[in-house]
């Protein structure tokens, strides 16, 4: 049995799911941004899987995991120091005591 | 391949008695593989007996006195007897220890700078692993050894262990951009991560010629990133007692010293890779002497300066890193650019 | 052993590792535990890379998952602490069950629609070592995202010392 | 942010406290809040003791105050009785004195210079100034035969008289301390790093020296001079001719260049008092049973750590009625809280150092 | 001569490039040089003027211009079903538009020269009005609703600019605020409109928008009409028609240049001129043009009888502004293009002279704004006064000045189309413009001085623009006058070409009430034989209502906190009364749905991240039932 | 030196001393016995008088004069001036109590907790007078001559 | 290639074991006596006052902040690096304008004193 894309994909779906599954379900803030990292993740091993299964002579999905990267970085950095404003206005960071987006 | 080179014939032979065993070229190279993992295993252990009384004998020396001088010719088996006092040391567990964080913390320390040996080029043909992306992968894989500072500091349920791993980290993460900016110029020289290729490319001109404030900066911050004087606020034994290390005893204490060793000899060795012309050298000793040679002149200068200056200051430790270190090194990749373009246009 | 069948049990192996340590990371009670299975998962992610020939975007998966982004966390988990780390990563009770069932319900339908699917597959791999091939890229024809890249970062950095600083200003 | 401030311990048991002090740190982040020295650890009760002891037995317990300057604690001790008694000393004995204190406050400063630096991780500093202690312990180990706690001055005098080639192995150590201090400053004084931790850190007014009752190097490094030497010359020390530095911002730089002029200053005094010792007795006249007469006295000595003073009160009896020490460190001690505010954890080990305090005249 | 004229056609875009290359010079070169950068603005902009003349002639030289505009684009940017052009659209009308767009701009800019002179942010002031004048011709050649949005936003960005140009201002901060955000209502409106276009009509292009209207208005008549509706929004915002007119007089916190440019030329009219580039849509759903036409006229009547009590100068003005802003619209409204672009060409004349000519008195006044206090100007101020004279006589509509034959063409149309409401309603506001111009007039120029000022006439390069402008305004409205063969209205129309003729009754009546306005006017403010006060007092609750503007601010306000914390209150008693009401009353089941429909919006991340991937689930579910499974992946994935 | 205050005293401030009821003694060191009341304006005035300037707090100590009740004596030093003086303060054995001097020498501060440590003389006014060489929850003061010791067991 | 990157995962996997190894040994040959006083956390012989797991200013997340940054820039300062040589001058400009983007935050967190230590 060889390894193909879809095993590759399968793996992107459920690091996915999981990701989701933490970002749904966890009350720390900051355990919701590293499920948000987990599913990021999963996005970039479906770039690179369909990188080498579709178009293996170009490296354009390689390229975009690389800005997915920056841009989780950029997320993780700003979300964190978000969580930490909030920490400090709440002295809480659990996501279920922060309703700012309601008005 | 040149015949007088010992490493190279005993690596041939061994090819040659596993082609005749093993099936296929493949798990020929992968057992090539293993047998140059348990030489750097062996490299490892040995280097860190030997540099723990090279350590002690060269403070001896700064310090004019003797060092070591009981057991053994010139104390030479002190370190073994420290090892044998370790060994049987009770290896006990403080209560209020995060278990599984506190134990991993020497082993996650460990894994990087011996991954790091992978990598290594001992001579011509004599690198373990020889990947395309080398220097880029010494850069990664020792970046992971913030996380061990992290866990030993996390894990050790102790203030000062605290202290000292949030130190640890916000240290050696500091100082991981001048180190990797100061690669970069040689980078720029080489166009080629593969450790085989620039040591290859410093044929005629040792980098250091080129690039002497990126071999300053790479020695500064490879200090930093080894936690050694005067950089070693991590253990800042006057203050934080021996910082993530406190609660550990033991073997588990003394693999955090073979872990420094091990790192002390990568971090040297890929400055005479990068800087000093690795194997290059006249030809009456064979390449990886040479290697081996330079390697011990960086770790001498290591101790050197380890036995020479005070301990900063942590905010002193970061002001010289992002006020200094870090603009320089990035000039360094500016001025580089512009000299290969100069280079170039004068027809070079 | 055929090189194929290295290469199942390589991949079996590395996604075993990712996905029981991403389970680990969202499931522990313990925050720390939790970043740290974290950090597990980011690296082996890395392997999965390097078994589709990715090898210098494995590297830098190393570089920043495994050297930058856990520290980011671990700073982020120490500044906003709660008392005792044990109980830190508690689960939110209200959207638990619904949670679960809607993440259960989405890999069911990506799994089915990945088993309709069919895919245009090339066999073949680039000679070109894909650190240059991403340099070239990037310099050229993905050059305005390269440049956006660096003002996302700006961007990110001066907002997050902005909030992070916050009250400490004065 | 609100972040929670919490409490280190340093001390008792900690590599760099001088022994076994302990400093309650209440820290935010690495910022001190407030350092709070718990003292008593090494306490022994000597004042009480010493009600039940004679003289001569009480002397000891004068060597175990500040055991790194045992002679200039036995000296002050040995001079407030023979003041309450009224013995002349003779003049061999009077310059002998001199030249033990003097070098004994010199092997305290090489103490103090090198656990400093060495605390501020410059460990060949620290192994430099031990091993240059070790002369001068070798000098009193000719002398006494002892090379921490001497018992080498008493009541009337000094014990006995030097040893052969003792001056001249003096000279000889007095030779080559020029080129410690020499190899001192190059290491030190010259070293970038050790400037940039310590200039400017935990700097204190001349005024609020006084007013807290510093002493020693710790007062004059704020610019203070005030030398018990100088102010009121005990034994023969207004013979001497030497400068008291001082410093002038206060700050710990200035408290470890004091230690550094008076160590200088101190082989200058030995020198002299080394040319001038005439020959003689070393031992007056002393009744074999010390009962100085009923009153009271108060005599203090400049020492390594500042101003020694004793406050006897003797009732006719062979024993003395109270016996007080004024503990310059113990004095000095209470300035660590005030200094280390503000400065950061690293600091905190630099300051104690500066002040320079040693536990077993701290607790007594 | 010809070449120039092609030349002109053919590169109109450079019309609203050179300003734009004021602007851009000024802000990256000459921030530090005023007589440069008002040079350089003055003479790009000059340059302009002059193509723009050419195109005029362009269009005269070739008729059929006018019933098939010609129109020259480029690809601005295109994607999947939708390709979006950026280019010139030239017919008579955009060739009047570009004309007096230009020419206003101009004499503004050199007026602003002396008007302006010794302020500090003199280069930035230039650079603004170049910018201003730049997007307001960028939208007058929009070829598409598109590209006019884009310049519409500028335009309303430069207003913001311009109107807060004083910002360290607490009141010229506030007012650019709230232009800003008015006219952002408005455009919300007008935006969705132009989506529903794009989304319906397949595209954005005037010209072939045009072409398919009529089919379209067959197919789906309640869709276009509403799509009317919503395209008017934008208008209703941008020219100040009721109830977004609000932000209109306070947009006088501007320097007066900027009010002279705004309310005559550039800003509103553009409201004005997107009904008329979109004057077929009008025209085939009936219903939106009537309740233009209603609300043009309600307008102009409305913002009238709110300039009758003013006090200050500029918002009279501003008022006025509002109410001949209706005249147009409402022009629009019923049917006639030709009247409504007359009525624009001839106000930006006489509009920009009397805002010029306040801002003169202003500026010798030193910004005293109320015209009790000022008193016999014309003894100081000869040419001022002058010029606000005519400008008065104009607007108020007395041959044959140009107010006179523009406002009757329009009377014309109203009575004419069958409007007979609504030309009651015009011709009363024809009486009350002439009564409070000139009680503006009589007030601040004529009568007793006022002995704390001491007012001087202005600078020369503040005169000359408004000579110009004099001069436009009595003689600018005779080219559309009905003896004219060919005149206006031939140019600029819509549909077949009608000879205006000329009926006597109107113009006799609306002269009669403009005459007896004046004659009102002087009665009570220039002979002062009935006290204001008096009248006042009788008129009470409606002097009343007209001094605080009806309370439209106020209402403003009112709404704004009542929707703020009210809204919250209502969905709490909603949530409180009804949902737990009916809740309780039903069984356990939908006690639990009631709740969680409260998560609904309860502000939290989670609950909201919960629903997205809900609906994911659900949308791929759906579509998986509809059998269009990963089409695109198919067909061969991510291409190399 | 000693002398030397002594003069000067007598010149400026005897009167006011005499006036306070204060002896003065004159046996080799000038010495002041105070009464516990008059303590801290006699320390004030020879803080901050011109003539005397005492600017630096040598020493306090105490002494259990048995049923004499306890003496609490002061060690003074101008360093600006080069003088010097003690002073006594003797109180009743039954109330062991003086005002502290910390207001005007911050550093009398662990002087005076540990002569209230050792010696159980109370300082009125003291900031923090509690134990400071010994434990806190030890019982009796060592020094006082009644002290007796208890054998360790 | 797959190859050496298993080359790669022996070291990995060795070096793991070696410490395991190590510490089977010691706790095979190391005596074995457990008092409480031992397992106490080291406090300078005091016992630990208060919670263990001290809380941080945020001085040192925003080092690691500005880290992170830094660190994905050299993401891509690695391949330009590597592709220098043949990319000329174009390039050249185009990393150092986006350097200059991310001077400007290191510009401004110096201003705003984020690398002075509190």
């Amino acid at each position: 049995m060889t390894i193909g894309l879809e095993h590759y994909l399968a793996v992107g779906a459920m690091l996915f799911c999981i990701g989701l599954y933490g970002v749904l379900t966890k009350r720390n803030a900051v355990a919701v941004l590293m499920g948000i990292e987990l599913m990021l993740n999963s996005v970039n091993i479906n770039l690179v899987a369909f990188n080498r299964f579709v178009a293996p002579a170009d490296f354009v999905g390689q390229l975009f995991a690389v800005f997915v990267i920056v841009v989780a970085a950029a997320e993780v950095a700003v979300g964190l120091a978000l969580v930490i404003s909030i920490y400090r206005l709440r002295d809480s960071i659990h996501v279920d005591d922060l309703n700012l987006l309601k008005w | 391949m040149p015949n007088d080179d010992i490493l190279l014939r005993i690596g041939a032979s061994l090819r040659e008695l596993f082609a005749g065993v093993l099936p296929g070229p493949d798990a020929v190279d992968v057992a090539m593989y293993f047998v140059a993992l348990i030489a750097c295993v062996a490299l490892i252990f040995t280097n860190a007996v030997i540099l723990i009384l090279a350590e002690r004998k060269v403070a001896g020396f700064m310090q004019s006195r003797l060092g070591p001088h009981r057991l053994g010719p010139y104390g030479m088996f002190q370190t073994v007897a420290d090892v044998i006092k370790l060994l049987t040391k009770e290896d006990y567990r403080p209560q209020g220890v995060d278990k599984w964080v506190w134990a991993m913390a020497p082993v996650v320390l460990f894994v990087p700078p011996v991954m790091v040996y992978a990598v290594l080029p001992f001579g011509k043909n004599l690198v373990p692993v020889d990947l395309n992306i080398g220097i880029f992968y010494f850069v990664a894989v020792s970046s992971v050894a913030t996380i061990a500072f992290l866990m030993a500091g996390w894990g050790s349920n102790n203030k000062y262990s605290v202290i000292g791993g949030m130190r640890a980290v916000a240290q050696m993460v500091s100082y991981e951009i001048p180190l990797v900016f100061s690669i970069l110029g040689v980078v720029m020289l080489t166009g080629s991560l593969q450790t085989s290729v620039i040591v290859e490319k410093q044929s005629g001109i040792w980098f250091i010629l080129l690039q002497p404030v990126a071999f300053v900066i790479y020695l500064i911050a490879a200090a930093a990133e080894t936690n050694r004087m005067p950089f070693d606020l991590v253990e800042g034994e006057s203050e934080i007692i021996a910082g993530p290390f406190t609660e550990y005893s033991g073997m588990r204490w003394a693999m955090f010293f073979l872990a420094e060793y091990a790192s002390l000899f990568a971090v040297s060795a890929i400055a005479s890779t990068l800087f000093l012309g690795g194997w290059h050298g006249p030809s009456f000793l064979p390449g990886w002497v040479w290697f081996l040679g330079k390697t011990y002149v960086m770790i001498f200068v290591f101790m050197w300066v380890r036995w020479t200056f005070p301990r900063l200051r942590v905010d002193q430790l970061m002001a010289l890193c992002w006020k200094y270190l870090i603009p320089v090194s990035l000039a360094n990749i500016l001025i580089t650019g512009i000299g290969i373009f100069a280079y170039r246009a004068m027809g070079g | 052993m055929s090189n194929e069948a290295v290469y199942g049990i390589m991949f079996y192996l590395v996604s075993a590792v990712v996905l029981l340590s991403a389970v680990a990371a969202v499931t522990l009670r313990n925050l720390i535990h939790a970043a740290l299975f974290l950090a597990i998962s980011f690296v082996s992610v890395a392997g999965i890379y390097v078994l589709l020939h990715a090898d210098f975007l494995a590297a830098v998966q190393v570089l920043i998952y495994g050297g930058a982004i856990p520290v980011l966390i671990a700073f982020g988990v120490m500044l906003t602490r709660t008392p005792g780390a044990a109980g830190s990563n508690p689960v939110n009770t209200k959207t638990y069950i619904w949670g679960l069932g809607i993440t259960g319900a989405l890999f069911a339908v990506i799994m089915l629609s990945l088993l309709k699917s069919k895919f245009a597959m090339q066999g073949l791999i680039s000679k070109e070592p894909s650190i240059e091939g991403l340099a070239r890229l990037m310099l050229g024809d993905f050059l305005i995202p390269f440049e956006f890249a660096a003002i996302l970062l700006l961007a990110a950095m001066i907002g997050a010392i902005i909030l992070a600083r916050g009250g400490e200003a004065k | 942010m609100r972040t929670q401030t919490y409490e280190l311990n340093m001390g008792p048991q900690h590599p760099s406290t001088h022994g076994v002090l302990r400093v309650i740190l209440e820290l935010d982040g690495e910022t001190v809040i407030r350092a709070k020295p718990v003292v008593g650890y090494l306490h022994r009760g000597i004042e009480k003791i010493c009600e039940s002891k004679s003289y001569p037995q009480v002397l000891p317990y004068a060597d175990r105050l500040d055991y790194l300057h045992s002679m200039g604690n036995a000296l002050g001790l040995c001079q407030t009785v023979e003041k309450l008694m009224g013995v002349e000393v003779p003049e061999r004995a009077e310059y002998i004195r001199v030249i033990m204190a003097e070098l004994s406050r010199i092997a305290s400063h090489q103490i103090f210079l090198g656990s400093l630096v060495g605390e501020c991780g410059a460990l060949t500093g620290f192994v430099f100034a031990i091993r240059d202690r070790e002369r001068i312990l070798d000098l009193f180990d000719m002398a006494c035969g002892a090379r921490m706690t001497f018992h080498y001055i008493r009541y009337g005098g000094v014990v006995q008289d030097l040893p052969e080639g003792w001056v001249e192995a003096c000279r000889k150590f007095l030779d080559d301390f020029d080129g410690m201090m020499e190899t001192y400053r190059n290491l030190l004084v010259g070293n970038e790093i050790l400037q940039a931790r310590l200039k400017g850190i935990a700097v204190l007014s001349a005024e609020r020296a006084l007013a807290m009752s510093a002493s020693g190097g710790v007062l004059r490094a704020s610019g203070v001079n005030y030398d018990v030497r100088k102010a009121e010359p005990y034994g023969i020390y207004n013979r001497f001719d030497f400068d008291v530095p001082l410093g002038t911002v206060g700050d710990s730089w200035d408290r470890m260049m004091v230690r550094l002029g008076e160590m200088e200053q101190a082989a200058r005094i030995v020198r002299q008092a080394l040319d001038q010792m005439p020959e003689g007795p070393v031992m007056a006249k002393v009744p074999k049973l010390i009962k100085p007469p009923p009153g009271e006295i108060y005599h203090h000595v400049e020492n390594s750590k500042g101003d020694l003073g004793y406050y006897l009160v003797s009732d006719g009896s062979p024993k003395p009625y109270r016996l007080h020490v004024r503990r310059p460190a113990f004095v000095n001690l209470q300035l660590l809280d005030e200094l280390c505010r503000g400065y950061l954890l690293a600091d905190v080990v630099p300051i104690l150092g500066t002040l320079d305090p040693v536990l077993g005249e701290v607790d007594c | 001569m010809t070449d120039f004229v092609n030349f002109a056609l053919y590169h109109a875009w450079l019309i609203p490039a050179l300003p734009f290359l004021a602007f851009v010079l000024i802000v990256f070169g000459l921030r530090r040089h005023e007589k440069a950068a008002a040079a350089t603005a003055i003479s790009l902009t000059g340059i302009s003027f002059l193509l723009a003349l050419g195109v005029a002639g362009a269009v005269f030289s070739r008729p059929e211009l006018v019933e098939k505009p010609l129109v020259y684009s480029a690809r601005w940017f295109s994607m999947a079903g939708l390709s979006v052009e950026m280019g010139c659209l030239i017919d008579g009308t955009s060739a009047m538009m570009l004309f007096v767009v230009t020419l206003i701009s101009t004499l503004v800019m050199i007026y602003s020269t002396g008007y302006m002179h010794g302020d500090e942010g003199f280069t930035r002031f230039f650079a603004y009005l170049s910018l201003f004048a730049a997007s307001m011709l960028g939208l007058v050649i929009a070829t598409n609703f598109l590209q006019l949005f884009v310049f519409w936003e500028l335009v309303g960005l430069c207003s913001y600019l311009l109107i807060g140009y004083y910002y360290y201002k607490v009141s010229a901060r506030e007012a650019a605020k709230k232009a800003f955000m008015t006219t952002r209502v408005g455009d919300f409106g007008l935006l969705v409109g132009i989506v529903l276009i794009q989304t319906f009509l397949g595209t954005m292009d005037f010209v072939e928008l045009s072409g398919k209207l009529p089919a379209f208005a067959k197919e789906a008549p309640v869709l276009l009409t509403t799509i009317g509706f919503l395209v008017f929004i934008g208008p209703i915002g941008k020219s100040g028609q009721f109830p977004l007119h609000v932000w209109l007089p306070d947009a006088m916190e501007g320097p007066s240049p900027v009010s002279a440019l705004i309310h005559a030329a550039t800003m509103v009219v553009a409201g004005v001129y997107l009904v008329a580039r979109a004057f077929t849509m009008f025209s085939v759903a009936p219903e939106a043009q009537h309740f233009v036409a209603y609300l043009g006229g309600f307008t102009a009547f409305f913002a009238a009888s709110i300039a009758l009590t003013q006090r200050e100068m500029k918002r009279i003005l501003a008022y006025s502004t509002i109410s001949q802003l209706g005249y147009m619209i409402m022009a629009l409204g019923v049917g006639s293009l030709t009247a409504s672009m007359f009525h624009l060409m001839t106000h930006a004349y006489f509009k920009a002279l009397m805002f010029l000519a306040a801002g003169s008195a202003l500026h010798a006044l030193h910004g005293k704004a109320d015209i009790f206090e000022m008193g016999g100007l014309y003894r100081k101020m000869p040419w001022t006064a002058a010029f606000m004279v005519i400008g008065a006589i104009a607007i108020a509509g007395i041959p044959p000045f140009a107010g006179f034959w523009s406002k009757d063409e329009i009377l014309v149309m109203t009575k004419l189309h069958g409007f007979t409401g609504l030309y009651y309603l015009a011709s009363v506001t024809a009486f009350m413009t002439a009564f409070y111009m000139f009680r503006m007039v009589f007030t601040a120029f004529f009568g007793k001085e006022n002995p704390e000022n001491h007012p001087h006439e202005s600078p020369v390069s503040m005169l000359v623009p408004m000579g110009v402008l004099a001069v436009l305004s009595v003689v600018g409205g005779l080219v559309g006058a009905p003896f004219v063969a060919k005149g206006f209205g031939y140019w600029v129309r819509y549909g077949a070409y009608h000879h205006p003729e000329f009926h006597a009754d109107v113009a006799g009546i609306s002269v009669l009430l403009a005459l007896l306005g004046i004659a009102l006017a002087w009665t009570i403010y220039g002979a002062k034989k009935v006290a204001a006060k008096d009248l006042a007092a009788k008129a009470g609750f409606l002097y009343t209502l007209s001094y605080n503007k009806y309370y439209i601010d106020e209402l403003f306000q009112w709404i704004n906190r009542v929707f703020a914390d009210g809204t919250g209150k209502i969905l709490y008693w909603v949530d409180l009364y009804i949902v737990d009401g009916i809740v309780n009353g039903l069984a356990r089941l939908t006690a639990f749905a009631g709740e969680r429909f409260r998560y609904v919006q309860n502000g939290q991340v989670q609950h909201y991240a919960l629903v997205f991937f809900a609906s994911v689930v659900f949308i791929i579910l759906l579509s998986g039932l509809l059998g269009v499974t990963t089409a695109g992946v198919q067909s061969g994935g991510v291409a190399g | 030196m000693s002398e030397n205050l002594f003069a000067k005293l007598t010149e400026h401030q005897l009167s006011d001393l005499a006036g306070l009821g204060c002896q003065l003694d004159g046996e080799g060191a000038c010495l002041l016995t105070v009464p516990a009341e008059r303590l801290l304006a006699v320390m004030k005035m020879l803080r901050d008088d011109v003539a005397s300037s005492m600017n630096y707090l040598g020493d306090i100590t105490a002494v259990d004069r048995g049923e004499a009740g306890f003496e609490i004596i002061y060690q003074l030093f101008s360093v600006t001036r080069g003088v010097k003086a003690t002073v006594k303060v003797k109180v009743p054995k039954d109330k062991p109590e003086v005002p502290s001097v910390v207001s005007l020498w911050p550093g009398a501060d662990w002087m005076e907790r540990e002569a209230y440590d050792l010696m159980g003389v109370t300082f009125a006014g003291h900031p923090e007078l509690k134990r400071i060489l010994l434990d806190e929850d030890f019982a009796g003061h060592p020094l006082r001559k009644d002290f007796r010791m208890q054998p360790r067991e | 290639m797959l190859k050496e990157y298993f080359g790669v995962l022996l070291f990995a996997g060795v070096a793991a074991i070696i410490p395991l190894a190590v510490f089977a040994v010691s706790y095979l040959l190391s005596t074995k006596k457990d008092t409480p006083e031992k397992g106490l956390a080291y406090e300078c012989g005091m016992d630990t006052r208060g919670e263990t797991w001290v809380q941080f200013k945020s001085g040192y997340f925003l080092y690691a902040l500005i880290f992170v940054v830094f660190d994905v820039e050299t993401v891509f300062l690695y391949p330009w690096a590597v592709k220098f040589g043949q990319l000329g001058l174009f390039a050249f400009v185009e990393m150092l304008i986006f350097i200059a983007i991310l001077l400007i935050g290191y510009w401004y967190a110096w201003k705003e004193q984020v690398f002075r230590w509190k």
